[in-house]
């Protein structure tokens, strides 16, 4: 008997995916407030900045190539892979983080006691860790979403492609007793992207955005050669 | 029961006039007095005399050490109550001074046993008066060491998730994650190198029990854990038997235990540390800090205590000699681990080791040239024969092994794959002043051991002299050591 | 086997255990790790539409709120302005409205003026004192200065100025709004701003335009943007940009090309001649009368590449090359941007443009190759009768107003003056003195939500409510090819202890016996809709009063649906030609002689903008774009001339104008030109709360009163300055790594 | 009422030459016992050739060690059975990590109880005992029956030249 488990995430009918298209994003960064709005992730201020340990799952990377004036810059917005070989799960020994049968890198904030295995496993630098106690000082704190959790010191958190909303929609689509339709199910970055550079679908349904996205011959995945199976697929930008 | 009766009530020994170095080598070179010729009762005497005279200068160490160890501990409230950012650590740099302080006194504690089980299974002669000393290392190197992972824990109040209990909600530990191995190797470490030191020390723990006047403080606990021990003719065979199985299975857990705690790294795919090399190159420089470690100690021990006569130069000069085979067995592995990057020429890593050239040259070239004038410095007999120098060469050699740990955790975490996050790091106050008092730990463990139990193997050297005697060869006398098993 | 029996076996014996767990089927042993599908119901929450007030675009949003409390922003997707898209600073209102610094209560002044102390009063004792001015004020000049004016508020301020006799409605800004309006007059357009519409464009020419980050709409233009990149699966449009700094939207750009300050309008001159030429010799200028044509050879006969050449640093080849690029690729448009306005000779460089766009427009036109006119007909007329019912005139947004306000009040010939939602002390040139001004206005009552620079110097403060809890309405000002009317309504219930601004002004006119036909301001957008229904044609005929005014919430306003009759490509309006000889540009001039040796640079970052928000902790953390700076303002200067001059990242240097000195921490930046030195908007607040004050420096010291030959407004691209290092230094909070940012051949991008 | 003889030797010599005699006087190997402060081969007075079954301990707590270790590393990765990384649910690599180091833990256990078993400690009761030979003497213990075997082993004993012969009385 082949050790299978029944969260064999082969024959789920759902698989989240995010495509990001390099050529229209023009690296304005409404998607890293977008998430800091939507995810309750806390600001530091400018000591425990300067001192990197900014919270915010998704970031803007600008790289440059050349001086001036023939100078080339290129947008990479970096947020977790979602990798399907990923390489944080493994090495946590409590089982804080592990894939779910959605196909999404599951993060359990009350499972995860700190060890930044993880953080330290992750070619792509996208975990954050809780280094103090985060505040919100007074009206600010009605401004959390219900919906996510607010993590305490000592835990490690990172992008879960906005896990309430794909619970919302999977509850809707649960009341209506039909499959999730494409394009239903949005993160807060996608949704606010003002070049609408961010598809987000289910990439086992072949007719959905996100599939026909992938196949373009301009799709690249980062850090190919780890062979990580990542789930967050840039098409390059030019022609 | 007759015992020392004329020993004064407030167990203040009568000063032990002991042959300090000069006078005994004088002796030895006119092949007159042998190796072991010391009286039965004056062994006793000075091998129990650290354990029962007990100077003011040794109250003044503890207190200070003592008072180190609660410094640290304060800092380690501290970060517990303020949360993991009053250490220096950042994102991308999850791991820093505690991880490559784990890794050192995990390395440290290798010697012990290894040394001790290697030498008596080997039946080398000169083992006998330094078996008690490194494992007694070991034991507290591994306390400290243990220590480590839990300071460097996030949430300190949920720990007991690493360990296997079983729970109303059925949640296990992750037993493919390298943590969770080296959470079971440094367990199954620590209790083997305990009983390995228990079961060596309970003849002495019996003989000190006779040795110790009836109102002193110690008679109570030596005569409990001395467990009965009569001495009779069948407990040494079993004893025997015993020691012989420890010997061999602590020598098979011992390299295991380094390489899980390589493979916390070697198991990642972080460029420098995704290597194969790091299992073996771990073991061997465990064992290289871990001999440098022993030396040193054995020479402060010898210096405190006035062991002259028991732990003698000869001891000394073989332990840097097999201190000498390390330095060079470390210099091979660390050679291979550094051509087999510069040659594959993966961006990446030759990224890391630029910035480990330019960044942490100063550390990097410091520890490289410590460990070449090591091995420059043990080639000369002069050196290895006084032990100041070689007390100085285990300093230096455990600093650069120190240095050569941090080197491995924190320039690859700071320049990783991803070069937008490329950061430095610099270890905060409290994480230094958390890893010296972790120092002071050990070394306040080391003496307080000494103090509650004999650190010499008295029944080990008595058997030496017992199957020892002289021979007169040609114009000379020299030594022979007996054998009993063939 | 459930739990409670497994807790018995658990420590037993374990071999036994084992066994008998492999044969068990894994399902009934699930962790919670894997939470089931059905029962968690996640919140659902309520959508408000309502309309994003943190610039004047004015994007739809739908904000969503549990509970009665605001959680977060979300874009309307049928809006037309921002087809669903929200830049960052609208994601912060919410972080806006529920700020700790949020005012609570009216102040009313004790001491001094300027010195910030003030006593908690009553709001109606506010307005009571407020109505007191407003009757003894009728006649002896009272003012306005707001942050836009074309909402209801500005329209409600507007009648009560009209009744106090006075038309002094200023709104002060910095973005050549007056010269654009009237170069778009000029070239017998609308008279108001341009709109290009780049969706369709084949290729798209940017004149210093940072069009993405810091334009009328970034929010649109970036939609727009997206849509010509990968909007028709054909064709991919280019973008290429011509100016003097690497700014967020030249990095999207494909190809950067350096120019020198103010000869952009030289530029355009010379892609016209260009164009001109080659479009001749290709025969696309048939349909244009031979008289015409020989008038634009005229006109355009001595720009030539090398003339050109010589006044903009940019080779002959180039030009020509953009030419030929221009005409190949059509439809193509040149966006003149900030370069080409805000520099001495900003008005006739813009007319240049706007020839540049016409010609290239009408050979589009001839070859119909036009998808899109820029707004039709009637929908023109439509818009300017909608702006009409706000009231506040176009030339409210001329520098003159304020510059006028500001003279008298320094006169002390000012009895009232009512300032809303805005803050000139900190947005205007210092050297116009604006704080002295103010502080000798006979009664200054400001409407803000924070207590900010200018409202040290207010007599009265008047808390007013968040965008997010208030009634109003807007015209778009920038029509984005289609009349906009964005409705806002309360998202949640208002917090106690605030007014909206036009209720607090209507109660302080009835009590000062001024009569008004409208209660508040619900009545006013309500009268504004009702006003307008007719034409409305959008909204189905059978809804009554109170359905449309449903309809028109729920939507988030009013905008006509693009009717595909008028898209075809058959109907395009003629284009008419502006009258390009009476074009005449001046060489640049500047503020700040010889040894005055860099240009300054000055930009509105898309995060900071003109500093309203630089009190959210959100934005003060994000990394603005091109930097990954955060928390601090910066001065960029070029990589070759920092190592020429000594100087590092985070160096604290002096830079000083003919008008000012300011000090700010070096940024080695390589898009910037050797010769010129460039620091954002927005920072160095003197009063704005805890996380503002004293953050940065405030780059409006070095401003002057340089105007631009023909317009008020001061030309703050045309200064220069000069730089020395102050020794100190400042810790920089960078996201990027200085080395790391050249290495992205990891990722092979 | 056994009574004990207890002999202190100097050198070993003298009391390998005791037993000799006693073995004459048909006393057993098991009445005599050695004493000494450290160990002597086997032989070197009495020749006990007892060879321990250590192995036997060491065995079974190996074993158990091994069961501990599948158990950690098998059944508990398989009733948690969580996707972590692509991983199999019980995979064999960390299997055979854990049940080394768990088997080797038995096998230490198994030798210290088989110590524990063999050497028949720990018991605090006062057995006959002489504090000299923790100062390098060698004490040779003779259990006799009745007054006459006491004064026969007393003189054997001083003849070949013990230090000091001592009587202990066993109450029960």
């Amino acid at each position: 008997m082949t050790l299978k488990s029944f969260n064999d995430k082969h024959d789920n009918d759902y698989h989240w995916a995010m495509v990001i298209d390099l050529d229209c994003c023009d690296g304005c960064g409404a998607c890293t407030i977008a998430c800091q709005a939507e995810n309750n992730v806390p600001t530091v201020g400018e000591e425990r900045a300067y001192d990197k340990r900014t919270m915010s799952w998704l970031r803007i990377e600008r790289y440059f190539e050349g001086e001036w004036p023939n100078l080339r810059v290129v947008f990479l917005p970096m947020l977790c892979q979602q990798c399907d070989k990923a390489p944080c799960e493994p090495v946590c020994p409590v089982f804080a983080t592990y894939h779910n049968p959605e196909g999404l890198n599951v993060m359990v904030y009350n499972r995860c006691i700190g060890t930044r295995f993880c953080g330290n496993n992750c070619p792509f630098g996208v975990r954050k860790f809780n280094w103090f106690k985060n505040r919100w000082e007074e009206p600010l704190e009605q401004q959390l979403n219900p919906d996510i959790s607010v993590r305490e010191k000592g835990v490690m958190e990172k992008c879960t492609f906005c896990m309430q909303r794909i619970r919302r929609g999977k509850d809707h689509a649960k009341d209506e007793g039909r499959e999730v339709r494409d394009g239903e199910i949005i993160p807060a970055c996608a949704q606010t992207c003002p070049t609408k550079a961010i598809t987000f679908g289910n990439i086992r349904d072949s007719k959905s955005k996100v599939a026909e996205l992938a196949k373009s011959k301009r799709r690249h995945h980062l850090l190919e050669e780890h062979g990580l199976e990542t789930h967050v697929i840039y098409l390059k930008g030019g022609e | 029961m007759s015992s020392r009766e004329d020993i004064p009530a407030d167990e203040r020994l009568p000063a032990v006039e002991t042959v300090r170095g000069q006078a005994l080598d004088a002796g030895i070179q006119a092949g007159k007095e042998s190796d072991f010729s010391i009286s039965e009762d004056r062994l006793n005497d000075i091998s129990l005399r650290p354990m029962f005279y007990t100077t003011k200068t040794y109250y003044v160490l503890t207190i200070i050490l003592a008072l180190i160890v609660a410094w640290g501990a304060a800092c380690w409230g501290y970060q517990i109550v303020m949360g993991m950012g009053v250490t220096d650590l950042r994102h991308p740099v999850f791991w820093g001074l505690y991880i490559s302080a784990f890794v050192f006194w995990v390395g440290v504690s290798h010697s012990g046993t290894m040394v001790s089980s290697i030498l008596r299974l080997s039946k080398a002669n000169w083992r006998r008066p330094i078996l008690r000393g490194a494992e007694a290392m070991t034991v507290f190197s591994l306390l400290v060491a243990g220590l480590f992972p839990v300071i460097h824990v996030g949430r300190l109040w949920r720990i007991y998730y690493m360990f296997p209990l079983p729970n109303q909600r059925e949640l296990w530990v992750n037993f493919r994650s390298p943590l969770a191995w080296d959470m079971a190797a440094i367990f199954v470490y620590l209790t083997s190198a305990f009983i390995f030191l228990f079961v060596g020390l309970l003849p002495d723990i019996a003989l000190a029990r006779d040795y110790c006047p009836a109102k002193n403080w110690r008679k109570g606990y030596l005569k409990f854990l001395a467990l009965g021990w009569r001495g009779s003719h069948r407990q040494w065979i079993v004893y025997e038997k015993v020691s012989l199985y420890l010997a061999i299975f602590i020598l098979m857990i011992a390299p295991s235990v380094h390489t899980i705690v390589s493979w916390d790294f070697a198991m990642s795919i972080t460029p420098n540390w995704h290597t194969s090399i790091f299992g073996p190159y771990f073991v061997v420089g465990a064992i290289y800090s871990g001999i440098a470690g022993v030396i040193t100690l054995m020479v402060t021990l010898r210096w405190i205590f006035n062991l002259d006569e028991i732990i003698r130069v000869t001891h000394l000069t073989n332990l840097s000699k097999v201190l000498l085979l390390m330095s060079i067995m470390w210099g091979y592995f660390y050679f291979t681990e550094f051509i087999t990057s510069w040659y594959g020429n993966n961006p990446t890593e030759t990224a890391i080791w630029r910035w480990q050239t330019d960044r942490f040259g100063p550390m990097l070239f410091t520890m490289l040239g410590i460990n070449i004038f090591s091995i420059a410095a043990l080639a000369f007999d002069s050196v290895r024969k006084s032990p100041g120098k070689l007390f100085v060469i285990g300093i230096l050699v455990n600093v650069a092994m120190f240095i050569e740990r941090y080197l491995i955790v924190v320039p690859v975490l700071t320049h990783r794959d991803n070069p937008f996050t490329w950061t430095d790091y610099i270890p905060s106050f409290v994480e230094s002043s958390i890893a010296v008092a972790a120092m002071a730990w050990f070394l306040l463990l080391y003496a307080l051991f000494v103090k509650i139990l004999p650190i010499v193997t008295v029944s080990d050297i008595r058997e030496g002299n017992a199957l020892s005697c002289d021979m007169a060869f040609g114009n000379r006398h020299i030594r022979v050591h007996g054998d009993a098993e063939e | 086997m459930d739990r409670r029996t497994f807790m018995k076996l658990g420590g037993a014996v374990a071999a036994a255990g084992m066994t008998g767990a492999c044969g068990q089927a894994a399902q009934k042993i699930i962790p919670y790790a894997i939470p089931p599908n059905d029962g968690v119901n996640p919140v659902e929450g309520w959508f408000y539409s309502t309309t994003c007030r943190m610039c004047d675009a004015g994007c739809g949003i739908m904000v969503r709120t549990v509970e009665g409390r605001a959680k977060k922003v979300e874009g309307n997707p049928d809006h037309p302005i921002n087809r669903g898209g929200v830049c960052a600073r609208g994601q912060a209102a919410v972080q806006q409205y529920y700020h700790p610094e949020r005012l609570k209560t009216a102040l009313k002044r004790t001491g001094a003026k300027g010195n910030n102390s003030f006593t908690p009063i009553p709001i109606d004792e506010a307005l009571n004192l407020l109505a007191e001015r407003m009757k003894t004020a009728r006649g002896k000049g009272s003012f306005v200065i707001a942050s836009d004016a074309n909402d209801v508020t500005s329209a409600i301020a507007w009648k009560i100025l009209g009744v106090l006799g006075s038309t002094d409605f200023a709104v002060p800004a910095l973005n050549g709004r007056e010269k654009h309006v009237r170069s778009m007059a000029f070239a017998k357009g609308l008279g108001t701003l341009p709109y290009y519409d780049i969706s369709q464009l084949g290729f798209l020419l940017l004149l210093g335009a940072d069009i993405l980050e810091s334009g009328f709409s970034p929010v649109h233009y970036a939609g727009a943007y997206g849509e010509m990149r990968r909007g028709n699966p054909v064709r991919r449009g280019r973008m290429v940009y011509v100016g003097r700094r690497m700014s967020m939207t030249a990095a999207s750009a494909d190809r950067f090309i350096a120019a020198n300050p103010g000869s952009l309008g030289f530029l355009s001159m010379g892609l016209s001649h260009e164009v001109f030429r080659i479009a001749g010799d290709n025969g696309l200028l048939k349909k244009i009368p031979v008289s015409l044509k020989e008038k634009w050879k005229s006109a355009l006969g001595d720009y030539t590449p090398q003339m050109v050449m010589e006044k903009t640093a940019v080779p002959a080849k180039v030009i020509t090359g953009l030419a030929r690029e221009l005409l190949e690729q059509m439809p193509s448009q040149a966006i003149p941007g900030d370069d080409v306005v805000c520099h001495s000779n900003g008005v006739d460089s813009l007319n240049a443009a706007a020839f540049l766009n016409a010609l290239l427009k009408q050979i589009a036109r001839d070859g119909n190759l036009l998808k899109k006119p820029d707004l039709p007909e009637e929908d023109i007329s439509f818009y300017l009768r909608m702006k009409g019912f706000i009231g506040v005139p176009e030339a409210s947004h001329d520098y003159a107003v304020f510059r006028k306000i500001l003279r008298q009040s320094a006169k002390g010939q000012t009895a009232l003056g009512m300032i809303i939602d805005a803050n000139p002390v900190h947005t205007a040139p210092r050297s116009l003195k604006t704080a002295e001004a103010l502080a000798k206005t006979g009664f200054l009552a400001c409407f803000s939500s924070f207590l900010n620079d200018t409202t040290r110097f207010a007599d009265v403060v008047i808390p007013a409510a968040h965008f997010l809890e208030s009634w109003s309405a807007q015209i778009g000002d920038y029509p984005v090819g289609l009349p906009v009317l964005s409705t806002i309504q309360p998202v949640v219930k208002p917090a106690v202890g605030v007014i909206q601004t036009g209720d607090a002004l209507i109660q302080a006119a009835s009590k000062a016996g001024i009569k008004l036909d409208v209660k508040n301001q619900e009545e006013v957008v309500k009268s504004l809709v009702k006003r307008f229904r007719p034409e409305m044609y959008s909204i189905p005929r059978k809804l009554d009063a109170n359905g449309v005014w449903e309809y028109c919430l729920r939507n988030g306003g009013w905008w006509p649906e693009p009717d595909k009759s008028k898209l075809s490509p058959r109907y395009v309006p003629p284009v008419q030609m502006p009258a390009v000889e009476k074009i005449k540009i001046a060489n640049p001039k500047y503020a700040g002689g010889k040894d005055y040796g860099f240009n300054l640079h000055l930009y509105k970052t898309v995060n900071m903008g003109y500093g309203e928000a630089v009190n959210l902790p959100w934005l003060l953390e994000m990394p603005e774009p091109m930097t990954t700076l955060s928390w601090d303002s910066w001065v960029e200067i070029n990589p070759k001339t920092a190592v020429k001059l000594g100087i590092d990242n985070g160096d604290v240097l002096k830079i000083e104008s003919p008008f000012g000195s300011v000090e700010a921490p070096a940024f080695i930046y390589p898009g910037i030109a050797p010769n010129t030195v460039a620091m954002p908007f927005g920072w160095g607040h003197e009063s704005f709360g805890r996380h503002a004050s004293g953050r940065g420096a405030n780059p409006m010291a070095l401003l002057g009163d340089f105007p631009a030959e023909n317009s008020d407004e001061p030309a703050w691209r045309a200064v220069k300055v000069k730089i020395g290092k102050t020794g100190k230094k400042r810790k920089m909070v960078r996201e990027g790594n200085p080395e790391g940012e050249y290495e992205a051949e990891v990722f092979q991008l | 009422m056994s009574r004990h003889v207890i002999g202190i030797f100097e050198k070993i010599e003298n009391a390998a030459s005791a037993v000799r005699p006693l073995e004459r006087e048909s006393f057993k190997k098991e009445d005599m016992e050695l004493l000494t402060g450290c160990q002597y081969p086997d032989g070197a007075v009495i020749e006990e050739d007892w060879d321990v079954p250590l192995w036997k301990f060491a065995v079974v707590g190996g074993l158990l060690g091994l069961m501990v270790g599948v158990f950690l590393a098998g059944a508990t990765q398989w009733w948690m059975n969580l996707d972590v990384g692509g991983k199999p649910m019980a995979a064999l690599p960390p299997l055979g990590v854990i049940c080394y180091e768990t088997t080797l833990l038995g096998v230490i256990l198994g030798s210290l109880a088989g110590l524990f078993w063999f050497a028949g400690l720990p018991d605090w009761t006062d057995l006959p005992y002489d504090a000299e030979i923790s100062r390098g003497k060698i004490a040779l213990l003779v259990t006799c029956s009745d007054e006459r075997q006491t004064e026969l082993v007393r003189k054997i004993m001083v003849e070949s030249g013990a230090q000091k012969v001592t009587l202990t009385e066993e109450e029960s």
